[in-house]
């Protein structure tokens, strides 16, 4: 069972305090008009899943309710570190994240 | 068979101390190519290898499995098998499976230990029985078989069960599908393998398979710890790794691989002859022929190759069990595990083909592909030798999350395994 | 019908269990012991806490600064909670809250914030007794030996959340959902079973920020103290 | 075996104190601190159940949590438990247990019979047979369901409660042996917080049962005795005896179990405390002293009772003062197992040693049991013991000094015990449960877990493969002292001293060679629990059952409530000698929790019964009960389904109570429908992309109702949103759906439109709801409100008012889910009670009828409008609910959902859409769920074109009505459909979902 560290209430604690809310940064269609079916389905339902690093979202559902981002690992379960939404997103753009 | 199971051939080999029983599969050294590569050696691949080798008449075919025969999730599962699914296409695709499983130890001449004692989906609101009626009623209609049980009928059955108004969620009634039932996990990947091995099927344990070698939008082999394997066709059943293969293809499938774990009791004299699931309550129970209670649990929220999740999980479900079988909470879990299924948005699976020619995906089982094991082999097969999905199959392709047909299993039936 | 005829009586989440018929004035046996805070004011306030101008409306119309995360502040106006980067949770007493209502929203005109009126839908419960960290420990997962008078935090206790504040040594108080407190009382009381649990009396105010603002409460009185 | 008591000092059991207690019927007696195992050898008892595959008759082998055969089901009734070891159970005045196993009796065992032909039962004999004729299988399975399982399953509920303990710990020591003491108290000295667990009754572990060892000059128990006193006093530091830690999860997360009562006597257990609790123990850093478990080796006939494990012997000697045997074989590979012989020869057994080696042990050791009066016969082993139902005699085997080989017979000597020592098995499994690997140790033949290591957990002591006390604790306190001085916290002073005495080396085997052709030698056992032979392995791997993953479900080796603890690694071993490979690169089976088997109830904890799942009820609930009404549960929440006067049954009550509304007036509580108070700047633009419809030109004062879809265009949640002011909303949800919706829109704002001013505050516990419904609902508001004008024109349909009511402050609602005139009263919900009692009171004169669920259902499906849920189901549009009114496609925002109606799949016209029925008999009510065909022949399959989601008989309408989900039902007005349910098939009418009022007048008078 993890802890998590919510970059809110500046805290560690046990995963049951929080929903995970998959993967982060996936951005929705500027345009969503002008998504052909297959962009708005790749939006809507394909997923990197992978086994290694990976950014996702988890929210702090039992405390200050704020979704932010964590970079864990999906098979070690390690966990590198939490970050607000924003930071993460700079921190996974400088990793070369897409 | 060259080495036919019976009665017979136990007491001819006893006499010998079976010390003259044949490898039941074989376990050759990869060749260099082959006609088809069947990417994963769990129930769903050596089914496919079987069925392609025995009804289309491939001959040259190999599995792959990084680990050994069956380490994937065929090992790992509460081995629930049903097939009330709602709605129209899933239904086809499960009964589909179960008659191949009512005929499959003898057609393997492996006694899978196909168990037909009847699976109890129990409602426990009036939406739930709402939903019940709806099943039953599609199920009936589709071939299914399927009855509707009142509080007293499910007691009859399941005397363990607490049907009285004091519980937090009182049973109202149930569906029953008595042909389902449960098969024994590990027998099912062995008489499969067995009977590949048989048709001349190539099964290589311990051979990881790293990536594709696709050129011209073509499939031409897989690379894998063993090196380089050419093949012209290469099928992928790795449950809970398909993403990470197809990522290497370039292809992106619409798959989250969660944890989903499972608990078994100390093994009990005969207690409970059914399999009984809930989903308002969420448990789901059956007791396996050495006596043992094998018992399923929720799927842990977040993407997870570990096998294992989160202990917190494995409590809630006691709790669900101990609230729908309040005198079991002095039985004892002897041992729990996890495994890793990958997930589709609509709880239904791919079957299907890619963009890359010649390369196919069976993956998305999710929560509930054990079941399906003879049934998704046998269309997997047929996919893979036409180079078109079957029928059957045909609604569980790709596209169906980028037109929008989805067949979505979570709407009025959302029982996950 | 004229208004006149009218008597209006308010209830609290936990009036159903009667807590205020069982409730003995707890003994030093008694390891554990809690009772309801009953008919607190609450409101919860939405603003950006970064926002400077927000910081100033709420400062002088409660006169307390904003809390740090996972921690209140109290003065007359009652007790300040942070829930989130924009919320905070003020608990008040009935007598001022209409009109500490009425300031900050005049006090908000202009900014991104808001007052929301959430009397309805909270109730405190007050857990004091010897073993009290014990209790909370069986109920949650949370450090709650850490938590020091000051820290407020939200947290989860089976199957739902609530907010555990620290006043002093003597108790703490849990602050939950109307429809989710009979719930959190019966886990409680569950938990609390081995320990010569018992439904207390509350205890005079004295400095504690939130037993002070029931309607009608008194100063300490030490006799009224259990040693904890 | 014929086990007795001897009296000898040191022992852990209290002779004043007898402690009577009843086996499979019999009436015995043992003392205070005796276990049941124990006590019923000293009483003799050797015979304790039958083998799960072959029948044959089992004793003990061991003394603890290893124990495979000694399975009871203990007390009977309520308090019944099933398969517990009777090594494990303290024996407690008025036990009683029994056998779990042998049918019809213990002594006469009918499957001993078939266990006889165990010749034709290799491994897979089930898979391998029993396919013929099919039909038969479920009659063969019925058997050998029959013949499995041990103990049975309680059948009345469990009198006793459970909780949770949660710790957050610098040290967690798992084990109270001497490693974990010293290693605790090193720890506590250094003024960490330290939890120490040993599932033991009392700390001590291998101590208690070595009567001989001595520690810094002080008896074992003695310095055993101090250390526990002295971590007592240390404020830091908690002892938790009887306290098993059976998992390790990331992070150090330790889940432990106390058993808190089981081992007092019925009268002594309290009420008040729990049977079991379990301990989440989350450790900075956990320090793993779990010791080892002595294992047997193989040999033929080994699981007679009689045979027993050496450690185990010396446990029942020197803690509990019984001897197993008189005249004793002790077959061992090693040196150790002499001590064992050396304490049972001067308790007075006539013991032989059975060493394997030819050279023997160390002189030293070597000289003790030949001066305690045993007989050391080297270079031999036990190829078979002999007996009926216990160990009479054992046929030795002479082995080859080289090659592991039988060589020649060697003689049959008489005994009534059998020991054997296979060396120590590393009790590795909380190092392993989180992905660990334990290393092969090829010196110390076992597993072992490192000793370094490793970032959250030392190892230390026998775990660690320590086997020597001296070098133990010497290991303990230098991995301690580094540990501790890397973080900065001091050195930790002298190791304790204990002296090891140099032994010789152990010999390398497992399985002792019988001299006889493979598989036609006695059976030799590896898993007793699961009738493992060594043959069995073999057979396994011939028929390519290779990786020990295979042998393991193949043969079920290490598959039973001991998970192997005795026969994992001779298992291993025997496999990697079928394979030709060496142990290491066969590796062990997977590690997994429970180390040993945890209750259910200890598992759930609190979240049981009365705290399974919070009951959510509204301010008002007091009332309903106290009316008499039935309830129906919609997610957590329980509300009122219907009032039935006296002799009323659902139908009367509704048909009333739908009259009512339609024609007087009646009340409904509807609190639970979630509410969100939405603020900001912004919060009309985030309507616009939550919601289908538009909300740009919504006034303060209004109320619309909104349809939110999920990003795949399917209707997820609808509801009624009130203008507060321009930049202020309040906003209803589903009853159900509460939760998701403000997570819904949080997620939205806080991923995606952060930059949006908007709050989202739930107000679904702060505002109480009663719905007045009727043509004379105004009259009843009129009398509770003065301050609003009701008048049509000032408060029309979908407006809404701030006022007082009964006194109070309060928002009211004028919308309607019944199409008549309505209104909903909110206020403050501690006031729900008294506004409720307020409202029936004005209404008396009008006869205000209250109503619940099933009525509101009626009503609203006489409408057509749709319960989310209900109606839809996750697959449907707002087009196929009928509902295009609630689509703003022309709003600049593309809103969620919306992309996806224009899918290929979104857009055809043959998808299921929402309809209403008329049945052709008017009286005729069609099932919820019935499906719908085009014809009254039925063909399996069929045809299906949708289902019958909603369907009452309404009293107003004097018939019934139903609502349906068909396929190109919007254009299929009139056509005729047969709804299908059980066989029973009824012909209905495709019809507008309107029944009632269609124009809609009702509402706006
Ligand atoms: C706890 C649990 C309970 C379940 N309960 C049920 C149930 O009651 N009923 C039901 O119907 N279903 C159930 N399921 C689901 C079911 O187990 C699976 O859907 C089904 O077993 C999938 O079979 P498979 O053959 O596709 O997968 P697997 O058996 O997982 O086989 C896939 C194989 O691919 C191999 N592989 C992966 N990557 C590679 C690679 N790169 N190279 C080579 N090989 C690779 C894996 O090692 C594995 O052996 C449950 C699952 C779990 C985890
Ligand atoms: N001859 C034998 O059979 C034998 C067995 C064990 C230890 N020893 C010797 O005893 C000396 C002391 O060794 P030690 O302290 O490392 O081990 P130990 O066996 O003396 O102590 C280990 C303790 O840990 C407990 N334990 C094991 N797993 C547990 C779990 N999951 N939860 C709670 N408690 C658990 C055991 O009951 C035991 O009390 C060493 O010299 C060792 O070699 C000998
Ligand atoms: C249906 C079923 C029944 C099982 N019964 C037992 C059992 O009686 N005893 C046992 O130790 N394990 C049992 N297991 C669990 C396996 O030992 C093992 O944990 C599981 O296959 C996952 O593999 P792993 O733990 O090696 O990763 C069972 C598994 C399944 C799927
Ligand atoms: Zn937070």
């Amino acid at each position: 069972m993890f802890l998590i560290y919510c970059p809110y209430c500046k805290a560690t604690r046990e995963e049951e305090e929080f929903h995970n809310a998959g993967e982060a940064f996936i951005a929705r269609p500027a345009d969503p008009e002008a998504a052909s079916d297959e962009e708005w389905g790749d939006y809507l339902f394909m997923r990197k899943n992978p086994k290694g690093w990976h950014w996702e979202q988890w929210q702090h559902a039992a405390g200050c309710g704020r979704v932010f981002a964590v970079k864990r690992h999906t098979l070690s379960y390690r966990i590198a570190g939490s970050w607000t939404l924003a930071a993460g997103k700079a921190l996974f753009l400088q990793e070369g994240g897409v | 068979m060259a080495n036919r199971y019976s009665f017979w051939s136990l007491l001819r080999h006893g006499l010998k101390h079976h010390q003259s029983w044949q490898p039941a599969w074989k376990s050759p050294r990869p060749k260099d190519r082959y006609d088809v590569i069947i990417v994963g050696g769990g129930g769903h691949g050596l089914a496919a290898a079987y069925y392609l080798a025995r009804e289309h008449g491939v001959k040259n075919i190999a599995v792959l499995e990084k680990g050994w025969l069956g380490s994937g999730n065929s090992a790992r599962n509460t081995t629930i098998i049903r097939s009330n699914y709602l709605w129209d296409e899933s239904a086809f695709l499960f009964e589909h499976s179960l008659k191949l499983w009512e005929g499959l130890s003898q057609d393997l001449n492996f006694n899978v230990l196909f168990s037909q004692r009847g699976v109890m989906n129990v409602g426990h609101t009036l939406q739930d029985m709402r939903d019940i009626e709806r099943r039953v009623n599609a199920n009936l209609l589709n071939g299914v078989d399927a009855v509707i049980l009142t509080p007293r009928q499910i007691k009859e059955r399941v005397p363990l069960i607490d049907i009285g108004p004091g519980a937090r969620y009182p049973v109202m009634g149930a569906s029953f599908q008595p042909r389902g039932g449960v098969a024994r996990h590990d027998a099912v990947v062995w008489g499969f393998a067995r009977a590949a091995s048989d048709l001349g099927v190539d099964l290589i344990e311990q051979c990881e398979v790293h990536d594709f070698i696709v050129e011209n939008g073509c499939i031409k082999g897989v690379n894998t710890s063993q090196g380089p394997i050419l093949a012209e066709r290469v099928g992928c059943s790795a449950s809970g790794h398909n993403s990470v293969l197809a990522a290497t293809a370039g292809i992106r499938l619409p798959l989250e691989s969660h944890p989903l774990q499972a608990l078994v009791s100390e093994s009990l004299k005969p207690a409970l002859d059914t399999v009984v699931m809930s989903n308002a309550v969420h448990a789901y129970i059956s007791q396996s022929d050495k006596g043992e209670f094998v018992i399923g649990a929720g799927i842990d929220g977040y993407v997870g190759y570990g096998q294992r999740g989160s202990p917190h999980v494995i409590e809630h479900t006691l709790s669900a069990i101990v609230e729908m079988f309040p005198t079991l909470s002095r039985v004892r879990m002897n041992r729990q595990w996890g495994g890793i299924v990958d997930v589709t948005p609509d709880a239904n699976p791919i079957i299907g083909k890619t963009r890359v020619k010649g390369l196919y995906f069976n993956c998305g089982w999710g929560t509930g592909g054990f079941k399906a094991t003879p049934g998704a082999g046998h269309l997997f097969a047929h996919t893979i030798a036409h180079d078109a999905p079957h029928p059957i199959n045909a609604p569980f392709s790709i596209e169906r999350f980028l037109t929008g047909r989805l067949v979505d299993e979570h709407g009025a039936s959302a029982v996950a395994h | 019908m004229s208004d006149a005829l009218f008597q209006p009586y308010a209830r609290s989440p936990l009036d159903p269990l009667d807590l205020a018929g069982q409730a003995v004035r707890p003994s030093p046996e008694n390891g554990a012991w809690a009772n309801e805070v009953r008919l607190l004011a609450y409101l919860t306030l939405r603003g950006d806490s970064a926002d400077p101008a927000y910081a100033r409306a709420v400062r002088t119309v409660c006169g307390l600064s904003l809390p740090d995360a996972g921690r209140y502040v109290s003065g007359v106006a009652g007790v300040l909670l942070w829930r989130s980067p924009n919320e905070c949770l003020l608990l008040t007493s009935r007598r001022q809250a209409a009109s500490l209502r009425v300031a900050l929203v005049e006090a908000f005109a202009g900014l991104l914030a808001e007052v929301v009126d959430q009397s309805g839908g909270l109730t405190t419960v007050y857990l004091a007794g010897a073993e009290q960290v014990t209790v909370l420990r069986h109920m949650g997962g949370y450090d709650f030996g850490s938590l020091e008078p000051g820290q407020a935090i939200a947290t989860v206790f089976g199957k739902t959340a609530a907010v555990v504040m620290r006043a002093d040594a003597h108790g703490v108080h849990l602050i939950v959902r109307r429809s989710f407190a009979a719930y959190l009382w019966a886990l409680l009381a569950r938990s609390a079973r081995p320990y010569a649990f018992t439904v207390g009396r509350l205890p005079a105010a004295g400095t504690d920020p939130v037993l002070c603002l029931q309607e009608g409460a008194t100063v300490l009185d030490r006799q009224d103290r259990v040693a904890v | 075996m014929s086990g007795y008591r001897v009296s000898r000092p040191s022992q852990r059991i209290d002779r004043d104190q007898t402690v009577r207690f009843r086996f499979n019927g019999r009436d015995y007696s043992g003392f205070a601190g005796d276990t049941l195992a124990s006590a019923l050898i000293a009483n003799g008892v050797t015979l304790l159940g039958r083998s799960f595959k072959y029948g044959r008759p089992r004793g003990i082998v061991g003394a603890g949590p290893e124990e495979p055969n000694a399975l009871v089901q203990l007390e009977d009734g309520a308090r019944t438990v099933p398969d517990v070891k009777a090594t494990q159970i303290e024996l407690y005045p008025g036990l009683s247990a029994r056998s779990c196993s042998g049918w019809p009796s213990l002594a006469l065992d009918l499957k001993s019979l078939l266990g006889r032909c165990g010749r034709f039962m290799p491994p897979g004999f089930y898979y391998k047979t029993f396919m013929a004729p099919v039909r038969a299988w479920p009659v063969y399975e019925k058997i050998i369901r029959k013949a499995a399982g041990f103990g049975t399953a309680p059948t009345a509920n469990d009198p006793d409660f459970y909780d949770h303990l949660h710790h957050h710990v610098d040290v967690l020591v798992v084990g109270g042996g001497a490693c974990g003491l010293w290693a605790a108290l090193l720890a506590g000295r250094a003024g960490l917080k330290t939890l120490l667990v040993d599932d033991q009754n009392e700390a001590g572990g291998w101590l208690l049962s070595e009567a001989s060892a001595r520690i810094d000059g002080l008896a074992a128990i003695d310095w055993v005795a101090s250390r526990r006193a002295e971590l007592d006093a240390l404020p830091n530091v908690a002892v938790l005896t009887r306290t098993t830690a059976f998992a390790h999860h990331d992070l150090n997360l330790v889940q432990a179990v106390e058993r808190l009562q089981d081992h007092l006597p019925a009268e002594a257990r309290r009420a008040d405390q729990p049977r079991e609790r379990l301990h989440r123990i989350r450790a900075g850093h956990v320090i793993l002293a779990a010791g080892a478990i002595e294992r047997p080796l193989v040999f033929g006939n080994n699981d007679l009772p009689g045979v027993l494990t050496a450690a185990a012997a010396q446990t029942y000697l020197n803690r509990y003062g019984v001897v197993v045997g008189r005249t004793i074989l002790l077959l061992t590979h090693n040196d150790a197992a002499y001590d064992t012989a050396r304490d049972l020869a001067l308790a007075g057994s006539r013991v032989t040693v059975i060493d394997v080696r030819q050279r023997g042990a160390a002189p030293a050791r070597h000289a003790a049991v030949i001066a305690a009066g045993a007989t050391v016969l080297t270079g031999f082993g036990i190829a078979e013991v002999r007996g009926g139902n216990r160990v009479r005699a054992a046929r030795l085997v002479r082995l080859d000094p080289l090659s592991l080989k039988a060589t020649g017979k060697g003689p049959v000597l008489n005994a009534d015990c059998v020991l054997s020592s296979g060396g120590l098995t590393a009790t590795v499994h909380l190092y392993c449960h989180n992905g660990g690997r334990p290393l092969w140790d090829e010196e110390r033949l076992s597993f072992v877990a490192p000793a370094g290591g490793r970032d959250d957990m030392c190892c230390v002591g026998a775990v660690a493969g320590y086997w020597g006390l001296g070098e133990a604790l010497r290991q303990t306190h230098e991995t301690l002292g580094a540990w501790l001085a890397a973080r900065g916290l001091g050195a930790a002073g002298q190791a304790p001293q204990a002296d090891d005495i140099p032994a010789a080396p152990t010999r390398r085997v497992f399985r002792i060679p019988d001299g006889r052709r493979p598989g036609a030698g006695a059976k030799a056992f590896v898993d007793f629990q699961n009738d493992v032979t060594a043959a069995d392995i073999h057979i396994a791997v011939l028929e390519n059952y290779r990786s020990v993953e295979h042998v393991k479900r193949y043969t079920a080796l290490g598959f039973g409530t001991d998970q192997g603890k005795l026969s994992n690694i001779n298992g291993f071993a025997i496999a990697a000698e079928a394979l030709g490979k060496p142990i290491a690169s066969v590796g062990t089976t997977t590690y997994r929790p429970a180390y040993t088997p945890v209750s259910f109830g200890a598992l759930a904890g609190p979240h049981a019964r009365e705290t399974f799942d919070p009951e959510r009820h509204t301010a008002m609930h007091a009332r309903h009960v106290a009316a008499g009404a039935a309830f129906e549960r919609v997610g957590q929440w329980m509300r009122p389904h219907y009032f039935p006067r006296p002799g009323e049954d659902l139908h009367a009550a509704v048909a009333r109570e739908c009259l009512a509304a339609r024609q007087g007036v009646a009340v409904m509580d509807a609190t639970t429908l979630g509410k969100i108070d939405v603020k900001g700047p912004d919060a009309r633009e985030f309507l616009n992309r939550v919601y289908s419809n538009a909300w740009s030109k919504l006034e303060p004062g209004k109320c619309r109702y909104g349809l939110m879809l999920d990003e795949n265009g399917m209707v997820m949640d609808d509801g009624v949103t009130a203008c507060l002011a321009d930049d202020h909303f309040h906003m209803t949800t589903t009853t159900g759906g509460a939760a998701r919706v403000l997570s819904w829109l949080e997620r939205w704002h806080q991923t995606e439109w952060p930059d949006l001013k908007v709050f989202f505050t739930s107000t679904t516990d702060h505002w109480c709801t009663t719905a007045v419904v009727g043509p004379k609902s105004r009259d009843v508001l009129m009398r509770l409100c003065s301050d609003i004008d009701f008048a049509m024109d000032a408060f029309k349909f979908m407006d809404w008012r701030d006022g007082t009511v009964a006194g109070l402050p309060a928002r009211v609602f004028r919308i309607s889910f019944s199409g008549e005139v309505a209104y909903e009263i909110n206020v403050e919900a501690s006031y729900g009670d008294y506004v409720w009692q307020s409202v029936l009171a004005a209404g008396k004169d009008f006869g205000i009828t209250p109503y619940g669920t099933e009525s509101m259902h009626v009503l609203r499906a006489e409408k057509g409008f749709i319960i989310v849920g209900q109606d839809s189901d996750g697959s449907m549009t707002p087009f196929d609910l009928g509902m295009a009114w609630a689509v703003g496609m022309k709003k600049p925002f593309s809103f969620l959902g919306r992309r996806s109606l224009t899918r290929s799949d979104t857009v055809r016209d043959d998808r299921k859409q929402l309809v209403g029925l008329l049945t052709d008999d008017p009286a005729a009510v069609l099932t919820e769920g019935a499906q719908l065909l085009s014809s009254p022949q039925v063909t399996i399959p069929a045809d299906m074109r949708g289902h019958v989601t909603s369907s009452y008989f309404s009293a107003y309408l004097g018939r019934s009505i139903a609502l349906a989900v068909v396929k190109g039902g919007a254009a299929s007005g009139g056509e005729t459909v047969y709804a299908w349910s059980g066989g029973q098939v009824t012909a209905a009418r495709i019809v507008s979902s309107v029944f009632v009022d269609p124009q809609g007048e009702r509402q706006h008078v």
